[in-house]
């Protein structure tokens, strides 16, 4: 939000580089739907010379299991999100509002996901799975989910903790309010802009996860991710820009409803936090 | 048994002490008033209260138990902040509301509760917007009737009529006294307005650097303030030194009969409001002559000088002198206050 | 004091549940990653401890041009991104146009996984690209091969700009709640106070977002430095960024090979880990000194 | 099943007791995705037909080989029980796949179809990239290295590497090949050395890289030397296969390779390559294996998998993968023991455009190296011509 | 030619009127207080003439030019804002140096103004905190150092010293006075202290509900409030209800001679203080009893019951009245005011 007086006289320079910036980013994307349907695109024609609907035909037939996994992978990674959301909002609330000794090595420690390729504790992982008895299993593939998600999570979170502080909270409990009150009356709300970008984005990550679905789900998970990647590795253009397409637009139609639902139970207004 | 006491409380913010062994007691349905310089604690005081800063030593007990391990919410205390804090997410209706809801309290008895508290801060009209779409004193009021609704057993305000014009301040103070006698609710109030604490306070707790230095009944705060750190704090003074020999305090602008016996050089305070000026020139008079002159509505102050002194005076506005005028001052020995010199 | 004492561990426990997933999961298969960089690797018959890989890929002649590369490649790309996101988020917010679909598109390559964003990079830029195709079209160029070698080239470009690609909108899109949730009166006070809009941004704003730009920095530079795919498919057959020389390793089929993955694996970790606490100390300082 | 052990009794039951068995079971069918083509025929063929014969629900999933080799490894360090039922492996993988105990068997025994129509002396049965299969995996299908190019813009057909480099050298910057260790670009490399030095010496030869080194020198020679002639001046190489494809797709190109002998085929029929395309082999030859189908040593239905196997073993089943709508790889069975009727399946069956027939290909046939190899002559390539 | 003239200014915020057409001229280094009630405007008011808010119409004319079109940070009007709104990522030193820092001021220069005016806002040692560390007093006086230490032209005080204590707020107020007369800064102050206004003011204006009532000198104000309302406003009052014949006030408690002749039923305002309370029974006294009485310090505040009426009264301390008593009320005519019935 800004001052009325700051937008009315801000000039068209900002205008100008949001929409070139927007246009870059999104422009690459109509390649993808043209690839979609483009069963012939020599050099050097700027549109393809022939269209096709080999990978819509093989992505909607029934024998593809597209569709049902799609809704699969949308059920997992929204159990994941959630999962993640309700781990981060406690850990990014300590990382973002006390001090306490080691809270630098936490805030890197969370990072290490991120950090480590996966493949490097790829063996680990998957023999601590077996041994739990989760390795093959719908919450198997949930619990490994969370690893990659929680540093997103957790320091989205922590960054609007930092701005948001304690002060709400302490006002909410002198007025009586339990901390689960609290917790539901006043943090949620007040960190909702915070939940939406966290929460996308552990969707995303968590939705795009293949190598840990692979290790855990061991074949009896099996999510869009999963059956979308062979085709990118393969360089079927064709298929590959069908099934992102599809993995795009299921992943926004997905991330609008989450920010609709967040958003109408706890207010639609951005806050002051600062 | 007080309601509250708070024994020895000591609290530190990066190793500089804020609070350096508060004691004070306060008896049920007592309304204190806590005066004090800007920094000196008193907000950090409230906050021990109520459970939002942990004491680094001391206890609190509360009808004889302490709270010390009680959690925030159940202490039944609730603070109305300096600052408001106001939920920005919430209408002013639900923001009043606020506490009742968590309280569970009937749905019927909330609503007209907030109607109640709306009316009687002047806040119709405001219900539905925001907090961000209030003026100062609105907020204010809000954050007021927010702690009201609630009924608390023990009621912390923090400067609350700060930001509202005198009317208002007028109305809610009687308000709140009156809610405070009839539910019997134990008051701890932040003012700066002397004034106001001394008309409305049951006793009155004067706070420097983290100390309580006097707690006593408004009439003896003002009249006999224990030091002159006090005095100061209290209202404008004026000093002279001078001593005392058989009933009678010397100074260098006269000679004053007091109850002191005991012979000693002091230092004397007197109030401005306490010097009698007048055009007519008493025998008994002391001369001076009006050298500043500041006009308060209801009244004025001067600046009289003395032979080699200054003293400030107030006066009514029945008669008004001018700057160069000559005056007799009259000064009623059992006005003046006496600290050892 | 039992009271005390809990308040201290408050923090603790209320990282407890995330920290067992981090530590007790990842930590106990990092452990493991480690001693299979140090030789031992039971499964496969390796079980003596030894430094041998680590001097092996160390010493390795291609090593250090790897390091170089991955290095350029994620620090050029965060870099940019961090400017272009922040200026995104900026321009948005100041934007005087109705926001909706604004602030939904710019989004939208975060979700497309980053091999596809190659793939999408791949089919603009590469030399019968889209790109190339236009420039053709419009007669700038001839022939496919006088359009610039932007991929699978020494310096990266290609690789950048998929990251750049990806990263924009994810620091926009952080920065830009921060952002939206500033107080505006804030601004307001500085630019009565006669501070310019550039000042307000540079004294105001910035500060106030440095936090989470300073936190997304790190989480895509780390990502783009250990991450195998984007330079798997954009860039050069040499250099190989450190993270393709693992994944190459990786597919090895022979499974005594696999110590040099973790070796490379535990040397990109803790490089990582350095250059993220250079940072933290490098920015730590300059802000001490921001008189 | 706690005893993922278990089942190894399946190999003491009769077949008609496994038919038996297996009624109403899931049989996990785990292997590379990436092709829609590929895809499709198992989903739309196979899995249908077993359901129908054999009451049989085939579940596919799409797994690169390196995740399911480091699965089972995984699963084979707690000696759990594991997901998949058949997995499609071949060459340095199955070697590490067997040498590692991650199989199940010896079982191709039991396969009424193998013993039937499959030639189980052969060198391409009984070796996979020289190492002794010893009955740990079944024939799926044949491959063949083919050099794929555009007739429309080569202006002669090279029969040699001779010719190759004399095409390269009057058009420079028109051909490249994925770097190794890319899968097929490593074939191309080994191909070439077979084509300058012959591959009968590395059939015995000792996997050392020095001897491997000196053999194969010539080879390296011959890269370094074609080497500014490619591509972007042999600075880059594409990564993949997948890569060099969508280059020659788009024209940036004028020839891929391909270790599958109708994919190109398959590319024309879908749009992506040009109907100009077409394919070649060198005189020599060039590298030929088979890939293969085995048990992982904990399958939970291992009598599921057996009866899969068998039926991909049939003459209907490789007929269909044969026909290049469906699919097009080349069939594992011996010609010399099907029928006429069966033979006449097979004849009917159109080749993909640009397709070499069979018996071409079958002449023109030379075995991979010992798997082993492979990754010295990459190493060596890596060294000799990338690093130059 | 006035420095600041609003002309006409009106605002809505969702449709409703909060300033309806404001008028006010203030001359190059006045000091004017704005009073009025809690969300009349005031805020608003200072805020459109600081830029920060564009007025729904009207003009705004610095020296005879239209400041509508200057960018907020040309205008040279500085705000010490209500609720400080210091910048919480700004130590104290920053925080205050900010403007000068904005303004590329001379590092040295810079340096030297932070410590002058950390050092006269009574800071010291607070310089390398954070706002969030600091009591409310304290944040109100970085505000307003802050707001000083770019030397303004035109200073915007919005209740500066509503968290301050008695003699801070004294200190402050001088040295605001005395800035302000030496750099000739015109100042409009917001304030709900009406003594403060009358003390320091060049010219006071009482705004009620989005419009100027009154704008004049103090005296004339505190003295001849327009209205009933501007006379509510800006103090306590006692109305009696009376006509006037022949230069006299009748009323039910007694007839007061006055200057005005016309003939007419009024209703007459007499401030507390105006009315003289003594024990001593005069025969011109009106007769009365005290039936509540509070303590004030330098003062006391009654009620009095007349036949039929209550009076509200404030007198020194010097004789104190207890409840119950009879007293004599002595009312100057010329202290009365009237207004038309
Ligand atoms: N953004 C807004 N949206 C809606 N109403 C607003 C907004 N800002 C102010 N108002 C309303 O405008 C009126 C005037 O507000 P203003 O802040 O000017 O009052 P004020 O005179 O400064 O009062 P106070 O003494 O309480 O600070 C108030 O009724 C307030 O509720
Ligand atoms: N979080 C903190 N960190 C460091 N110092 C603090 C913190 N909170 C308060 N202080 C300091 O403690 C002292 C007391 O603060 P407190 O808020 O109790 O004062 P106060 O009496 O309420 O003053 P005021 O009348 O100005 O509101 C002040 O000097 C303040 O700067
Ligand atoms: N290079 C940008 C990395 C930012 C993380 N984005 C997460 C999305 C995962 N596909
Ligand atoms: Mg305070
Ligand atoms: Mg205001």
């Amino acid at each position: 939000m800004m001052g009325e007086k700051m937008k009315k006289t801000t000039n068209i320079f900002f205008d100008i580089m949001m929409y070139s910036i927007i246009f870059l980013l999104v422009f690459p994307l109509l390649n993808l739907v043209i690839w979609s349907f483009a069963k012939n695109w020599p050099w050097p024609y700027l549109l393809p010379q022939e269209l096709g609907l080999r990978g819509i035909l093989h992505l909607l037939g029934p024998s593809s299991r597209a569709l049902k996994n799609l809704l699969f992978s949308i059920y997992l990674s929204m159990v994941v999100t959630i999962i993640t959301l309700l781990l981060s909002i406690p850990a990014a609330k300590a990382l973002g509002v006390y001090k306490f000794r080691g809270k630098e090595f936490f805030k890197i420690l969370i990072l290490a996901p991120i950090i480590v390729p996966p493949v490097a504790v790829a063996l680990g992982i998957h023999l601590t799975f077996i041994r739990l008895g989760l390795a093959n299993t719908f919450w198997g593939v949930v619990l490994v989910h969370l690893i990659p998600c929680l540093p997103y999570g957790i320091r989205i979170l922590t960054n609007v903790f930092e701005i948001i502080g304690e002060s709400m909270e302490m006002q909410a409990r002198v007025l009586g309010a339990t901390p689960w009150q609290t917790f539901t009356y006043v943090t949620l709300p007040l960190i909702a802009p915070g939940l939406v970008s966290a929460g996308s984005l552990v969707f995303i990550v968590s939705f795009s996860q293949y190598f840990l679905t692979f290790l855990i789900g061991g074949g009896r998970v099996i999510t869009f991710a999963m059956m979308m990647f062979p085709y990118i590795q393969s360089g079927d253009r064709m298929m590959a820009s069908v099934y992102s397409l599809v993995f795009v637009a299921a992943t926004l139609v997905v991330l609008i409803l989450m920010e609709k639902v967040i958003k109408s139970y706890y207010g639609a207004k951005n806050y002051f936090y600062l | 048994m007080s309601e509250i006491l708070l024994s020895g409380i000591s609290k530190d913010f990066n190793n500089k002490k804020v609070l350096k062994g508060i004691n004070l007691s306060v008896q049920e349905g007592q309304m204190i008033s806590l005066l004090g310089p800007s920094g000196c604690g008193k907000t950090t005081t409230l906050k021990v209260i109520a459970g939002l800063i942990e004491p680094d030593g001391g206890d609190i007990l509360m009808k004889g138990q302490s709270i010390l391990s009680t959690p925030i919410e159940k202490r039944g205390t609730v603070i109305v902040f300096q600052d408001y804090l106001l939920f920005p997410h919430l209408t002013i209706r639900q923001n009043i509301g606020f506490g009742l809801k968590m309280a569970k309290a009937d749905k019927n008895y909330r609503e007209d509760k907030v109607q109640e508290m709306l009316d009687l801060m002047e806040l119709k009209g405001q219900e539905e917007k925001y907090p961000n779409q209030l003026s100062g004193g609105q907020k204010q009021r809000v954050a007021l009737a927010r702690a009201l609704a609630v009924e608390p057993k023990v009621l912390l305000l923090d400067e609350p009529f700060s930001n509202l014009d005198l009317r208002l301040r007028e109305t809610m103070r009687e308000f709140i006294c009156s809610l405070q006698k009839k539910l019997n609710i134990t008051t701890i109030l932040v003012t700066h307005d002397k004034e106001e604490a001394l008309m409305i306070s049951d006793k009155i707790a004067v706070m420097l650097e983290g100390e309580i230095k006097q707690f006593g009944s408004p009439v003896d705060l003002y009249e006999n303030p224990v030091s002159e750190e006090v005095a100061n704090f209290f209202g404008e003074a004026n000093y002279l030194t001078g001593t005392i020999e058989k009933g009678y305090f010397n100074s260098s602008i006269g000679k004053f009969q007091t109850h002191i016996n005991h012979h000693s050089s002091v230092r004397a305070m007197i109030r401005p409001e306490k010097i009698e000026i007048s055009s007519q020139m008493y025998k008994t008079g002391i001369k001076g002559t009006v050298i500043k002159k500041r006009y308060a509505g209801d009244r004025v102050h001067y600046r009289i000088l003395l032979k080699d002194i200054e003293l400030k005076c107030i006066a009514a506005t029945k008669e008004i002198f001018h700057i160069g005028q000559e005056v007799s001052l009259n000064i009623n020995g059992n006005n003046i206050v006496f600290y050892e010199g | 004091m039992k009271k005390k004492l809990n308040h201290k561990l408050k923090p603790y426990l209320m990282l407890m549940p995330a920290m067992i997933i981090i530590l007790g999961i990842f930590v106990a298969g990092l452990t493991l990653g480690l001693l299979q960089s140090l030789g031992y690797f039971p499964a496969v018959g390796l079980r003596e401890i030894t430094l041998k890989y680590y001097k092996e890929v160390i010493m390795d002649e291609g090593f250090l041009s790897s390091l170089k590369f991955s290095l350029w490649i994620a620090f050029m790309s965060s870099l940019l991104s961090v400017v272009i996101g922040v200026l995104l988020a900026y321009s948005i917010v100041v934007s005087k146009y109705k926001k909706g679909l604004e602030e939904i598109v710019y989004k939208l390559p975060i979700i497309v996984p980053h091999a596809v964003a190659a793939l999408l990079i791949y089919t603009l830029l590469s030399q019968s690209g889209i790109l190339p195709r236009f420039l053709y079209s419009v007669g700038i160029i001839q022939e496919q091969f006088q359009f610039p070698a932007l991929l699978f080239d020494r310096n990266g470009i290609g690789i950048i700009f998929a990251y750049v690609w990806k990263g924009t909108p994810f620091i926009a899109m952080v920065v830009y709640t921060v952002l939206s949730n500033i107080n505006e009166k804030l601004q307001d006070v500085a630019m009565n106070l006669g501070a310019n809009k550039r000042q307000v941004f540079l004294h105001v704003l910035l500060p106030l977002i440095m936090p989470s730009v300073l936190s997304s920095f790190i989480i895509i530079f780390a990502f783009s430095f250990g991450a195998f795919e984007v330079p798997y498919l954009l860039g050069p057959t040499n250099p190989r960024a450190l993270p393709v020389k693992a994944f190459i390793e990786y597919t090895h089929p022979d499974w005594t090979n696999r110590p040099y993955t973790m070796t490379i694996n535990m040397i990109l970790t803790a490089l990582s880990l350095l250059f993220i606490w250079i940072y933290h100390k490098t920015v730590k300082y300059i802000s001490k000194y921001d008189g | 099943q706690s005893n993922p052990v278990a089942g190894e009794d399946v190999l003491e039951s009769s077949w008609e007791a496994i038919l038996e068995e297996i009624k109403g079971t899931e049989v996990s069918f785990y292997g590379w995705g990436g092709s829609q083509m590929t895809n499709d025929w198992i989903d739309q063929y196979l899995a249908v037909q077993l359901k129908e014969k054999y009451d049989i629900t085939l579940n596919r999933v799409p797994m690169n080989i390196d995740e399911i080799l480091n699965k089972l490894l995984g699963e084979k360090q707690l000696n759990t029980s594991g997901t998949i039922d058949v997995v499609w492996i071949n060459g340095e993988n199955f070697y590490t796949a067997k040498t590692n105990e991650l199989l199940y068997g010896p079982f191709v025994e039991k396969l009424p179809n193998f013993e039937k129509y499959v030639d189980t002396e052969s060198i391409e049965v009984k070796y996979d990239f020289g190492f002794p299969v010893e009955g740990y995996e079944a024939p799926y299908g044949k491959a063949q290295l083919v050099m794929i190019y555009d007739k429309a813009r080569v202006e002669f057909v090279p029969r040699n590497h001779e010719e190759l480099m004399e095409l390269i050298k009057n058009n420079p910057a028109q051909f490249t090949y994925p770097a190794p260790p890319d899968f097929t670009g490593s074939a191309f490399v080994r191909n070439i050395i077979y084509d300058i030095v012959g591959y009968e010496q590395f059939v015995t030869m000792e996997a050392d890289k020095e001897i491997i080194s000196n053999a194969i020198q010539p080879a390296m020679d011959y890269l370094v030397e074609l080497k500014p002639y490619l591509w972007r001046g042999g600075e880059t190489y594409p990564a993949t296969i997948a890569q060099l494809d969508n280059m020659f797709a788009d024209q940036e190109v004028f020839m891929s390779v391909s270790y599958h002998p109708n994919s190109a085929g398959g590319k024309i029929l879908t749009g992506e390559f040009p109907s100009t395309t077409n394919t070649f082999v060198f005189d020599k030859g060039t590298i030929g294996n088979t890939h293969f189908l085995a048990i992982p040593f904990n399958a939970p239905n291992k009598a599921g998998a057996l009866a899969v196997i068998d039926f991909i073993l049939s003459v209907e089943a490789q007929a269909s993968k044969y026909d290049p709508k469906n699919w097009g790889d080349l069939p594992v069975l011996d010609n010399s023991k099907l029928n006429n009727e069966e033979r006449k399946t097979f004849d009917a069956i159109d080749l993909a455009p640009g397709a070499l027939p069979q018996d071409i290909l079958l002449n023109h046939r030379v075995p991979e190296m010992p798997a082993n190899f492979v990754p010295i002559i990459e190493e060596i390539w890596e060294e000799n011509v990338l690093g130059r």
